[in-house]
């Protein structure tokens, strides 16, 4: 196949795992305890922070994408833009309603 | 009849010969085969993004619109058997990935053994849902089955959760909204939910493949596949979870 | 006669080869069970043809009863489920896999110089899911049908209907799924199928647009999904997402709905225009002009597409400052449609034309697209569209772009791609004369529904004030030329299979790889995998190729 | 003549007298739409012309016979930048011409007189500010403005008078609106244009625009004897809202008295202009949107209150400018001779301060 080398299969060793596996417990505790301090409006930044953060490490190191061809990354970035999309421009009708009423 | 005449041909591309039996014919290489099938299985999990989009978007929304309700809805929820449960899913995400590293470098009883931890872990995820599950059922928290307000109508009723964040009574029309939360709390985990079943069969259906050594002899795709699906419902329990159980501790 | 180019020097010698993918193995089963994309996709084309019939009978009553201004041929009830299905019918079932899943599935593998499309067993699949949803759609027809419209509108679909809103919208939830597989499968094809030496701006503009509708199916469908989930939770457990007095939000459904409904119409009429690419290079033996442009604005409206879906809502009570961002971004859409008119227009320019069946209906397209689409324009405009909303305005300007558009792509690409299907011409006189045909009883059809719609007359009546009779009338007589004009066809075609003339490889002397084999073609397509050394569209290498041919013989 | 069948005469006579292409302009918003529909048109026309003559001229120029052998041409940045700018310019033209006009079709003029319009399963009620009930029918003064507000008791219906060029959706459980100031005297079209069910083609009326001589004389003759704001004032009474709303020092709750079309703080910091829809989700659902310095004790009156009625109550509130008119309902249900003076005044359509 001359226009697209297969791309080549990176595997990624059973300590990383670990480490990973380690840093998404890690993660999990921060974010329960963070939920039992007081920080306000700040509570939802925390924890959807970490969750991203969480998400990220299962993205790339469980599910390879580090190792992947553009493809694939950019497959994940379109979803995720499609996803933002959807999300952002409803709560957009949403929240400007409110600006005017007519 | 000349056929074909108008192309140049290719000489034989190399591997044709002897074709793995795996290898579907219309595949020139192995390589090409796997790469398709993983691409195709990122695909499938792009509309399984969009298709948790619609409830993400209503769940943003209606918090927005009920705040008060979506918070002392979200009191109801055990932070306890959410964290265990968030625990056991990142576990048994670890054993998958895990499983697929077996597989790869052919491992047999090691990939059998990862298998097996995953499909427990899932259901003892399961299990713990359930047990969550059951206890909405108990305070009448199922959404269009009996549902009942008292417990935003009256928090000190309910002792356990009223000593914890000392939430005041809702009123009537707030109260009611709390309905909402609880519909989409169990469309988001059940549609979750219904997505690690689905996980769990085609798991034990790779159990007994992989026993028989489907995997080990150099067939791995559709392990590797499979994971990304596992850790893909993993990552949307990642954000059910602050979303549905904790942002909402100190919002009062 | 030399305004044609059917006949050929090698058709006259043409033979049908011996062995092909029609006959290559026998009996039912061999079909029901088959991997190959080729037989997948005629099995589609059939199905779809059925569909496309009762959807048809079912317009024939739609029309009938507004011949009088009374709901005197049926009840109101009975008029709103035969709209609803008609509507459900010809979207779900006919368009969203018209072009796709026949003309697409057949020939985006051979386009590439692949053996078949990269997940044949997914591709069987999604037929399946097909018909199963189309069975579960014609049952819930006859066991009572379903009127909520095919936009299945919140709150009335949920709580003040009681017709087959579940087992209806169960059956557009599987036939979308079916839409997802059968794109799904066209990226993957595209990214990994194809052939040596195919770079991506070597490909056909037909594989270009259908890789932008793909990605459109897989993103969008699911929305559709949950959307429709959702419904049927509403209706069967009473939860209030949608429902008002529950606090819940009856736009939310619509922004969910459009989200997908939006792109969907660009999933409909962009295969569409991949056809129109091919013909009109093929008739007018030129490379499409621009075509880096014409790829581009295919991607370019897939991904617009998805910022304008709020344009259905703009008198639906959603915030004006949404509607101005939404207008705003419906003009940006609606650019990449008028690039790719006038590049194709210009297609035209120096080549060397000829007008068979297929360039007619091209023809046809090009110039009711264009008023469909510009029609669209001015309901993509705030102002007008409070006027023109919910009117027969809006009914005229989608049969504009599906109907005119659309179907007449699709009757555009059967007709080109027949002699490769088949193995055999369709005749050429009676077909031109059925595209004619069409085109006028189209035109007699759906124009004056722009005129009622202006005059204010609402869609969706069953009945209405007797001063909008006239232009009815005009409108069901033009739906009966309209009708011969589409049975023509079926009837010729199928006459074709057993008495047309052989085609041989290359009637068009059409430049896609998928002309150089024989037709019709073996099961896996190529006798050895091509490697490309051209453009697409290279005439000049067609013409090379075939001195080399007499050379060698 | 006489040859030709009766049938086709008659259809004949009919296209002749029936046949218009265009709705009558009856409104002050409908010759600026049809401005712009008419530039649309245009340019559509010209567009449209330009492709069927490029296709027509090229394909016989080029044809087969003419030219046998084709020039193959790449493209043209120059003329694809000309077809790429030149339709985004008109189109970006139609953009903002547009939504100047939506925006227009939208805003309501202080000084418009309001009539609420409720649409249900399949009818249109519209109530004057008088208390005029009608139903599927709508009659209005001409060269003044008038607002409708609308709300749905069930699903979605669409209120649509095309000669005024005016549609606006009514909603269940949300009040939209929208105006128009008719400018000729006549019988109009009035469709409910959103597909509401069985006889969604059923629900259509008509429009009568008046002078204000004859409207006056029509209101007076359709009166049904007291005001929707002295519904509302029995209402108050008898929900006993005036138990919290009674602008005692002690009460429980805020003084209502001129609190439409003022600003209010809520408790989480933000402000928000009291109108009718603020209103009706006061009454609805209070805790949605509670004020500041006041506890959400006000019970909700979801499902106590027909639609009517809360139209009533929140033209009650609409009008109660002095704390007088309070007292009086506070302290008796029977309606004194004031609000009697109040409703003519309510029903000349003098409603906004
Ligand atoms: C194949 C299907 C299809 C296609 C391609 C389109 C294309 C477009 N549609 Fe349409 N539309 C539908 C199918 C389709 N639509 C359907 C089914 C509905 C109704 C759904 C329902 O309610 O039941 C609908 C409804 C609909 C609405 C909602 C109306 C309402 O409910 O109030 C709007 C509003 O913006 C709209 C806009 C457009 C626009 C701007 C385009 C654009 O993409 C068009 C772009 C094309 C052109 C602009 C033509 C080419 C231009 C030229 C040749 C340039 C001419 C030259 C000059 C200007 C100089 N459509
Ligand atoms: C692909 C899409 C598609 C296609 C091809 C068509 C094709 C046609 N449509 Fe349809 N239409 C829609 C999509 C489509 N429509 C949609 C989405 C709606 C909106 C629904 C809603 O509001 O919810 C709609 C609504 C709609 C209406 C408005 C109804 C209303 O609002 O009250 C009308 C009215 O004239 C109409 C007419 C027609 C006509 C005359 C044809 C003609 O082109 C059809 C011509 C075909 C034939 C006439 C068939 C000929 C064959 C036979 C008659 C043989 C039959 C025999 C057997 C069964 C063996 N359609
Ligand atoms: C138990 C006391 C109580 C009763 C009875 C009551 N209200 Fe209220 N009302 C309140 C309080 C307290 C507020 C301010 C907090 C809030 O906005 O919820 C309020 C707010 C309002 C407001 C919003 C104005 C503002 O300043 O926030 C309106 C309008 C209103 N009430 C109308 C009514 C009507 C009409 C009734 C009867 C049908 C009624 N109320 C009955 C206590 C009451
Ligand atoms: Cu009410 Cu249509
Ligand atoms: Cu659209």
């Amino acid at each position: 196949m001359s226009n697209h080398a297969e791309t080549e299969h990176h595997i990624v060793s059973p300590k990383l795992y670990v480490v990973i596996f380690l840093s998404l417990l890690c993660l999990t505790g921060l974010t329960v305890a963070a939920s039992y301090v007081e920080m306000y409006s700040f509570n939802v930044v925390v924890a959807l922070g970490i969750a991203i953060v969480k998400a990220m490490l299962v993205v790339l190191f469980f599910m390879h994408v580090k190792y992947s061809s553009k493809l694939t990354k950019l497959t994940v970035f379109s979803g995720l833009f499609t996803f933002m999309v959807l999300i952002f421009m409803t709560l957009a009708d949403y929240i400007s309603r409110a600006w005017g009423r007519w | 009849m000349p056929e074909n005449t108008a192309i140049a041909g290719a000489t034989e591309v190399e591997g044709h010969h002897e074709h793995p039996p795996y290898q579907r014919h219309h595949f020139e290489t192995m390589g090409q085969q796997n790469d398709a099938t993983n691409f195709a299985m990122w695909l499938f999990l792009l509309t399984e993004i969009m298709f948790f989009g619609g409830l993400f978007t209503a769940y943003l929304i209606y918090r927005n619109w009920y705040y008060p309700a979506f918070v002392q809805g979200s009191h109801q929820l055990s932070i306890f058997w959410g964290t265990l449960n968030t625990a056991v899913l990142i576990t048994s995400s670890f054993t998958m990935a895990m499983g697929v590293w077996c597989a790869e470098m052919r491992k047999k009883s090691a990939l059998v053994l990862c298998l097996v931890l995953t499909f427990v872990l899932g259901l003892v995820f399961l299990g713990i849902k359930s047990i969550e599950y059951h206890e909405k059922w108990e305070k009448h928290h199922v959404p269009g089955l009996r549902y009942n307000l008292d417990s935003f109508l009256n928090p000190a009723s309910d002792h356990e959760v009223y000593q914890e964040y000392h939430d005041k009574p809702l009123p009537l029309d707030m109260a009611r909204h709390t309905e909402l939360y609880f519909f989409l709390y169990f469309a988001m985990t059940g549609m979750h939910a219904l997505h690690m079943i689905i996980g769990i069969g085609i798991l034990t259906f790779m159990i007994i493949q992989a026993q028989r050594g489907a995997y080990t002899t150099g067939h791995v795709t559709f392990v590797e596949n499979f994971g990304l699906y596992w850790h893909f419902v993993d990552i949307i329990w990642i954000f059910l979870f602050p979303l549905l159980y904790l942002i909402s501790r100190h919002a009062n | 006669m030399s305004d044609t180019i059917v006949v050929l020097p090698d058709q006259a010698t043409a033979r049908l080869p011996k062995t092909n993918y029609l006959n290559k193995e026998n009996g039912l089963l061999s079909w029901l069970l088959t991997g190959d994309h080729k037989r997948i996709a005629i099995l589609y084309l059939i199905s779809i043809t059925f569909f496309f019939f009762i959807g048809g009978a079912l317009a024939s009553l739609i029309r009938l009863e507004l011949l009088t201004p009374q709901s005197d041929l049926m009840a109101t009830d009975t008029y709103n489920k035969v709209f609803s299905m008609h509507g459900i019918i010809m979207i779900f079932f006919f368009l969203v896999p018209s072009v796709p899943a026949t003309i697409g599935n057949f020939f985006i593998p051979m386009m590439l110089g692949a053996k078949d499309l990269a997940l044949p067993k997914i591709n069987l699949l999604s037929w399946y899911l097909y018909m199963a949803a189309g069975t579960l759609a014609i049952y819930s027809m006859i066991v009572g049908g379903v009127d909520t419209g095919w936009t299945f509108t919140t709150p009335l679909s949920t709580h003040y209907v009681n017709t087959h809103v579940i087992t209806t919208g169960l059956a557009v939830f599987i036939a979308g799924f079916s839409s997802i597989f059968t794109g799904l499968n066209f990226i993957v094809t595209i990214h990994k199928m194809r052939a040596p030496g195919m770079t991506w701006f070597r490909m056909p503009l037909f594989v270009w647009s259908h890789y932008a509708a793909s990605i459109l199916m897989v993103l969008g469908t699911p929305v559709l999904a949950i959307a429709l989930v959702l419904i049927v939770l509403e209706r069967t457990i009473g939860i209030g997402v949608f429902d008002p007095t529950k606090g819940g939000d009856p736009l939310l459904f619509q922004h969910l709905f459009w989200f997908y409904s939006h792109p969907a119409v660009y999933i409909m009429i962009l295969p569409g225009m991949g056809v129109i690419s091919e013909v009109i290079s093929t008739f007018s033996r030129k490379r499409v002009f621009g075509y880096t442009a014409v790829a581009f604005s295919s991607v370019a409206i897939a991904v617009f597409g998805f910022f304008v879906w709020a344009h259905h809502m703009f008198i639906m009570g959603i915030s004006n400052y949404a509607v101005l961002v939404f207008s705003l971004l419906t003009m940006l859409v609606a650019v990449p449609s008028a690039i790719k008119i006038f590049n194709w227009a210009f297609t035209l320019y120096k080549g060397s034309v000829t007008f068979e069946t297929p360039m007619l209906y091209a023809f046809g397209f090009m110039g009711l697209f264009t008023i469909g689409g510009l029609t669209g324009v001015f309901l993509g405009t705030a102002g007008t569209d409070i006027h023109l909303t919910e009117t027969y305005f809006i009914v005229a300007h989608f049969h504009f772009v599906m109907v005119g558009g659309m179907l007449m792509a699709f009757l555009s690409g059967i007709h080109f791609y027949w002699p490769k299907m088949t193995g055999r011409m369709y005749p050429e006189k009676i077909s031109q004369l059925a595209a004619v045909v069409t085109f006028i009883g189209f035109n007699f059809t759906f124009f004056p529904q722009f005129i009622l719609g202006t005059l204010g007359m609402p869609r969706r009546y069953a009945s209405y004030p007797p001063e909008f009779q006239v232009l009815n009338v005009f409108s069901t007589a033009g739906a009966s030329i309209l009708g011969v004009g589409y049975l023509l066809p079926v009837l010729y075609l199928t006459w074709s299979l057993k008495y047309g003339a052989i085609a041989g490889n290359n009637p068009w002397q059409a430049t896609g790889l998928e002309w150089q084999t024989q037709s019709p073609p073996l099961t896996e397509n190529f006798t050895e995998i091509p490697i490309v050394d051209h453009e697409a569209y290279d005439y000049e290498w067609l013409e090379r190729q075939k001195e080399k041919e007499v050379a060698s013989a | 003549m006489s040859h030709i069948s009766p049938v086709l005469w008659q259809f004949l006579v009919k296209w002749m007298t029936d046949f218009s292409l265009f709705p009558p302009e009856a409104s002050k918003i409908a010759p600026q739409m049809d401005a712009l529909y008419f530039f649309m048109v245009l340019v559509s026309l010209i567009g449209l012309t330009l492709v069927i003559l490029l296709v027509v001229a090229f394909s016989l120029l080029y044809n087969k016979r003419r030219h046998p052998v084709a020039v193959q041409i790449e493209g043209s940045t120059l003329l694809e930048a000309t077809w790429t700018i030149i339709p985004l310019g008109l189109f970006l033209v139609m953009f903002v011409w547009g939504a100047l006009i939506y925006f227009r079709v939208y805003t309501p003029p202080n000084n418009a007189m309001n009539v609420y319009v409720v649409g249900k399963q399949w009818m249109w009620k519209a109530e004057h500010p008088g208390g005029q009930h009608e139903i599927n029918a709508l009659h209005v003064p001409i060269n003044e403005p008038v607002q409708i507000t609308l709300i749905s008791e069930d699903v979605f219906h669409s209120f649509s008078i095309p000669a005024f060029r005016v549609k606006r959706e009514a909603i269940p459980g949300r009040y939209t609106s929208v105006w128009f100031e008719a400018t000729k005297v006549g019988k109009y079209h009035l469709f409910c244009t959103q597909y509401c069910g069985t006889d969604h083609s059923h629900m259509i009326g008509w429009v009568y625009a008046m002078t204000p001589d004859d409207y006056q004389k029509w209101l007076n003759s359709s009166t049904s004897g007291s005001s929707l704001a002295q519904n509302g004032e029995r209402l108050f009474a008898s929900l006993s809202c005036s138990a919290c709303h009674n602008s005692r020092p002690d009460a429980r709750g805020p003084n209502l008295v001129g609190v439409y079309g003022s600003k209010l703080t809520l408790t989480d910091g933000s402000s928000i202009t009291v109108d009718d829809a603020y209103l009706r989700q006061a009454i609805l659902n209070p805790s949605q949107h509670v004020t500041q310095g006041y506890a959400p004790i006000m019970p909700t009156y979801q499902g106590q209150i027909s639609e009517e009625g809360v139209i009533d109550l929140v033209q009650y509130i609409k009008n109660l400018d002095t704390d007088y008119r309070l007292k009086q309902t506070t302290t008796t249900t029977t309606l004194l001779p004031e609000s009697q003076g109040k409703a003519t005044s309510a029903a000349k359509g003098m409603v906004k301060q």
